[in-house]
């Protein structure tokens, strides 16, 4: 049972592909700009959030995950999903460590290059 | 029962009271895994009697389980691990959170052998004098890679990272002498890294508390390696103080981190220097010791040369008191850590 | 009539065979994502740990040029996804053309970047135990540089890996090997570029922009 | 090594074996099933000398103090032993070796998807190989298999070379990996649908799963243990603000999973042997299928129980805890579907069966101490002792090594066409078993009375038990001398043993032994599943 075969016609036009690039240009700009407003602990979301649009465009249209099915979906949503397991379990070790366990409560570590 | 259980499972006597606890789990793990493994394996054997294959061209029905076996198979070994799981997770919470009224002391793990350090008290190398039925907490630290502190009687072990603090804690139940051995691999001699943890009554632990601050008790404690022998520090850092002061040391010298004609002595001791040539060099014994002799030899950056020579006019004995109370002066970061943040934040409140 | 055929003697047919590439290709880029997460981990931690001197020293480094390098990669991907679409209508002349111009944009990323990286060792911007950037003094300073020399540095390595893989694709579909029949090569070249430049799209904001 | 003469039983006239005799013929071969034998030879000969340093280092346990070696050399030895064993044989034995050889010939293909690449995957192992072996020669690390920091970077051994050896070992697990998705995904037979896949299929097809996605983060800390070796770019160096329980966590994320590469395929091919044996469908088809996706893709949760003690928070301790009692359920499901196999089936005691029975024996034992020592407060005690020395021994050397011993003799005569010794199969299973059982148990007890692991000096009251596993170390050794000595004489003289010599209903069992190198003579069309033992015994797919 191959997985479905997609017609040979609906692959991405020329046209879509040029729209969805200028789409990339003015989100990466406006990324920028808004980094520059310097919103504290929002800068990191927003700017995570429009990181998250412009790699589901690219990998949606320019990669064609939109026309392919099944399995190469899978593939890389795994994979992605890896990257935020590991992440977690770092990020959640460092927060609820006994807190003289981090670095940062190195005695000698006073300067950027330690004692 | 729970003799003859230890016995048969060559476990060392439980000389703690955490040790009891896990002992208890330890049994009832152990009792259900030989129980159900031989079931399943007299099961086997006894399908393999009974079903040997008779002819060649035998065939065998299409069996497949129902679904309540199906999820008998899941269920029931499931509740079995998350029990023992829920009852192991709580043991390890106490582990981990150290009651309020623990006695503490200061371990320090160095590349094949154990420093304890009372907060105002002695220090020892190689023995841990605790008191019984107190509990006593460690914070723990490494001066190069990681150790582990691991006392099998007390079922405790801890990793000791470098360059911050561990904790752990444990209450003796029985005064003895327990061997306390490094778990993490550290090295050649990780296997020499031995050392011992001797548990004295309340009364005992205290008259020999007091007389180590005293400094009469003259014996030392446990072997000391070649390169530290352990003289009584308390009376070098004050020596070294009087010399400081008798040679002038502190008019250029500050002691506490103010900017001063000469370099601060305050947490001097293994600071990176930047030197003149660009060279950075790291602030240890050998150091302070040749910029005594001979000062010009290596000069800290933004400093003009101008400390006189001492060569001939301090004696050996006296140039290693001035070093001696150099290293004492640290900016404390125990206190300051504890001062900073509460560092009892128990779990559960016990 | 038929191009002599591509397929391969074990597959059933060219429609498999371009199934199981493509299978084949997002498992590679799989590992290439898991590759990046453990860097991305330690960024994660690091960044949780020595916050304050993640931002200044994130402020200190030139967004604009990163803004520029971004737009670049993204004009790559367009450019590879328009040889695709000649490669699969057989205009060879077009499809040789947009690799060389995705190349380009490969080789100006890795210009630009490489400007960054002198002006770096210049001020003395560096990682680890070479880290002597005396603007900069709080602690794990020198953990940001090794992180972004480290990030930058593997994601730079794999720009050269594609830039390679489609100046190849182009010597060949300059002789025109490809054709409606046969475009396999032509859409995993494509597929590796453009998970380095979606590797660099969540790198770009990570290390400059906060 | 063509056969001698064409024997009266039907011995094939083509083969795969003769398909080319000149030494180039087999270099550049692009037959997955030359690929497999080739891979044989090179993971036996890593067991061999991976073996051969657990023997040093048990000889040198005999006395407390230095017996012959000193302890660098000890140390050089038992990180030499962990590299060897776990990259060069545990990790290719089964995936690489009889993945490569039936995974296509199971579900009706001419080849792996990607052939080149899966030559290509030889070759890189052989570089990695080459790596690590100038390493060796040059001394070695001393770091152990796992490389902790900061010892690992601040280590005057030889450290660089095994990094990037295990680094170029990495694609090629990769390349194996991803050869296998894409092979079951796109290359099936006609009527072959996924749950008439084969048992060892679907194992194989777990294993690819971990291979591919664990395996990159391994590469990524090595490669930064090996810059901040050479380079000191500061990111594990405590002065510097780093982190070492960093290096824990990307190191496990890869290696917890890895241990899994390592069972996952010998519960696959004890699924295939047990059905084999009993002549039986193996009991919940579906049950097995799914625990083996379960272990691969929970495997992934479950790595922090390595790290307990390690100065892990408490969230994360309990995390991982919980996570790893769940893919405890999935072996067990495995463990109560064999037995329940052997229900009205009708066995045949051979020596497949043998290593069953030690298979199922030590995957219990060792999969219990293994959830004994996940429940977080039992492992404080056990952490770096030998008890989990014994524990992993039990999964490693106990299951995964049975599995491949019953795989090598279970799929011998289709891999060669000629039967093995049964009288001396048998007797050397037993000498293993035994052996193994005289080792290790020894090891659990003396992890119970808290001697560490990676101690060259041991104080004297553990040395009666060291003494004892000493002993059972020698046993083991000559248990597997025995198997190489009748297998290799089997090639030569064994007698032919025909299509089917199990009477397995298993698809691979359809073709000749040694199959043609293009596996049948027609492609089959797959009409039932592979367990089909209810129905008589002529029919059978290759009809």
């Amino acid at each position: 049972m191959v997985d479905t075969a997609e017609a040979e016609h609906d692959e991405l036009s020329p046209a879509r592909s040029a729209m969805i690039y200028l789409v990339l240009l003015v989100l990466t700009v406006a990324t920028y700009s808004l980094s520059r407003l310097h919103l504290g602990t929002w800068t990191l979301v927003i700017a995570m959030l429009i990181a998250i649009v412009k790699a589901s465009l690219v990998a949606l249209f320019f990669m064609q995950l939109w026309y392919h099915r099944g399995s190469v979906r899978l593939a890389i949503a795994i994979a992605v999903l890896w990257l935020f397991l590991l992440m977690f379990f770092v990020v959640a070790d460092v927060k609820t460590r006994y807190p003289l366990a981090n670095p940062t409560a190195n005695p000698m570590l006073v300067g950027p290059s330690g004692p | 029962m729970n003799e003859l259980l230890r016995n048969v499972l060559f476990l060392p006597e439980q000389a703690s009271t955490f040790a009891r606890k896990v002992d208890s789990l330890h049994y009832f793990v152990i009792i259900t895994t030989m129980i159900m493994s031989t079931l399943v394996g007299l099961t086997a054997l006894f399908f393999f009697v009974r079903f040997r294959r008779r002819s060649e061209t035998q065939t065998t029905p299409l069996l497949n389980p129902p679904w309540w076996l199906e999820t008998m198979f899941v269920v029931v070994p499931l509740a079995f691990f998350l029990f023992w799981f829920a009852r192991g997770y709580t043991d390890y919470v106490e582990l981990k959170t150290p009651p309020k009224n623990s006695m503490d002391v200061y371990v320090q793990a160095k590349q094949w052998m154990w420093k304890f350090s009372y907060p105002e008290g002695p220090n020892a190398i190689g023995v841990l004098r605790v008191p019984a039925n107190r509990p006593v907490r460690l914070m723990m630290t490494s001066r190069d890679v990681i150790h582990s502190f691991f006392v099998p009687a007390f079922r405790v072990k801890q990793d000791v990272l470098p360059g911050r603090y561990t904790e752990t804690w444990f209450e003796a139940i029985q005064p003895g002498r327990y061997q306390l051995l490094c778990a993490e691999y550290c090295g050649t001699n990780h296997s020499l890294m031995l050392g011992e943890v001797i548990v004295l009554r309340p009364d005992e632990f205290d008259s020999w508390l007091a007389d180590q601050r005293r400094g009469r008790a003259l014996q030392q404690d446990g072997a000391p390696t070649a390169d530290e022998d352990v003289t009584r520090q308390a009376d070098l850092v004050r020596q070294g103080e009087r010399f400081a002061v008798q040679y002038g040391c502190v008019k250029c010298h500050s002691i506490d981190g103010s900017p001063h004609i000469g370099p601060t002595w305050l947490d001097l001791f293994l600071r990176r220097e930047e030197l003149e040539g660009g060279q950075t060099i790291i602030a240890d014994e050998a150091y302070l010791t040749e910029s005594m002799m001979d000062p010009r030899a290596k000069i800290v950056r933004g400093f003009n040369p101008v400390m006189p020579v001492f060569k001939g006019r301090l004696a050996g004995p006296e140039a290693a008191a001035i070093v001696e109370y150099i290293k004492s002066l640290r900016s404390e970061p125990l206190e300051q850590a504890r001062s900073r943040r509460p560092v009892y934040e128990p779990i559960r409140s016990r | 009539m038929l191009p002599e055929s591509h397929v391969q003697e074990h597959f059933a047919n060219m429609e498999v065979q371009r199934q199981a590439a493509r299978l084949g290709m997002w498992a590679f880029l799989g590992t290439e994502v898991l590759l990046f997460a453990g860097l991305f981990a330690a960024y994660a931690e690091y960044r949780s740990l020595f916050h304050e001197t993640f931002v200044l020293s994130s402020r200190h480094l030139d967004a604009i040029m990163a803004t520029v390098e971004t737009a670049v990669l993204i004009t790559g991907s367009f450019a590879v996804v328009m040889a695709h679409h000649y490669a699969r209508s057989s205009r060879s002349g077009m499809t040789c053309l947009s690799l060389l111009v995705a190349v380009g944009t490969g080789l100006a990323f890795l210009a630009l970047h490489g400007i960054e990286y002198v002006h770096h060792f210049e001020e003395g911007a560096l990682p680890g135990k070479y880290y002597h950037f005396p603007e900069i003094q709080t602690a794990g300073a020198s953990m940001f540089f090794s992180l972004y020399f480290l990030m930058t540095g593997l994601h730079s390595l794999h720009v050269i890996a594609g830039a390679g893989v489609l100046a190849w694709l182009a010597w060949r579909a300059s002789s025109g090997e490809f054709s409606r029949g046969n475009y396999n090569a032509v859409e995993m070249g494509g597929l590796y570029w453009h998970l380095v430049d979606v590797i660099w799209i969540f790198l770009f904001p990570l290390l400059y922009l906060i | 090594m063509s056969p001698s003469a064409l024997d009266e039983v039907g011995f094939p006239e083509h083969h795969y074996l003769n398909a080319g005799t000149t030494v180039r013929s087999w270099l550049l071969t692009t037959d997955h099933k030359r690929i497999g034998v080739m891979y044989l030879v090179a993971v036996i000969l890593a067991l061999f000398l991976g073996g051969m340093f657990a023997l040093l280092l048990r000889f040198e346990h005999l006395t407390p103090g230095p017996t012959y070696i000193d302890a660098v050399t000890y140390n050089r030895f038992f990180t030499l032993h962990g590299v060897i064993m776990v990259w060069f044989f545990l990790i290719p034995a089964i995936p690489s070796v009889f993945g490569n050889f039936l995974l296509p010939i199971m579900i009706g293909a001419k080849d792996v998807a990607f052939p080149r690449l899966n030559l290509a995957s030889v070759y890189i192992y052989a570089v990695g190989a080459a790596f690590t072996t100038w390493a060796m020669i040059h001394g070695g690390a001393d770091t152990g298999w796992t490389f902790y920091t900061p010892y690992s970077t601040t280590t005057s051994t030889v450290v660089a070379p095994i990094l990037l050896g295990i680094f170029i070992l990495g694609f090629s697990t990769i390349v194996t990996g991803i050869n296998f998705i894409v092979t079951i995904h796109t290359m099936r037979g006609p009527g072959l649908t996924w749950m008439r896949l084969p048992l060892f299929v679907w194992a194989i097809y777990g294993t690819a799963i971990i291979q591919v996605l664990a395996t990159p983060v391994l590469g990524l800390v090595l490669l930064l243990v090996g810059v901040e070796h050479l380079l000191g770019f500061g990111l594990f160096d405590p002065a510097r603000g780093g982190d070492p329980i960093l290096f824990q966590h990307l190191f496990w994320f890869y290696s917890h999973p890895a241990v899994y590469i390592m069972i996952l395929p010998a519960m696959g091919v004890i699924s295939e042997t047990v059905a084999a044996a009993a002549r039986k469908n193996v009991f919940g088809y579906r049950a097995v299928a799914y625990s083996s996706l379960g272990i691969a893709l929970v495997g992934f949760f479950t790595w922090g129980h390595h790290m307990f003690v390690a100065g892990q928070g408490v969230f994360d301790a309990g995390a991982f805890g919980v996570l790893s009692m769940f893919v405890g359920i999935f072996t067990s499901i495995k463990v109560f579907t064999w037995v329940g196999t052997l229900y009205r089936g009708a066995i045949r005691f051979t020596t497949p069966f043998a290593y069953i029975c030690g298979f199922l024996y030590f995957l219990v034992f060792g999969g219990m101490t293994g959830i004994a020592v996940a429940t977080v407060s039992l492992d404080v005690h056990w952490h770096d002792t030998y008890f989990v020395v014994a524990h992993f021994h039990f999964i490693m050397v106990g299951a995964a090594l049975m599995g491949f011993l019953a795989a090598l003799h279970y799929w011998f005569p289709k891999m060669f066409g000629r039967m093995y010794h049964e009288g001396w199969g048998l007797v050397s299973a037993t000498l293993i078993i035994l052996g193994f059982n005289a080792t290790f148990i020894p090891q659990f007890l003396l992890g119970n009375l808290g001697m560490p692991r990676r101690y060259y000096d041991y104080p004297v009251r553990f040395q009666s038990l060291h003494v004892a596993s000493t002993a059972g170390s020698t046993l083991l050794f000559f248990g597997f001398v025995i198997i190489f000595i009748y297998l290799v004489l089997a090639l030569k003289y064994g007698r032919a043993a025909g299509r089917n010599p199990w009477g397995s209903r298993g698809f691979e069992w359809d073709t000749s032994s040694p199959p043609p190198t293009h596996n049948f003579e027609q492609l089959p069309v797959f009409t039932h599943g592979p367990h089909e033992y209810q129905l008589a015994p002529e029919v059978s797919n290759a009809a």
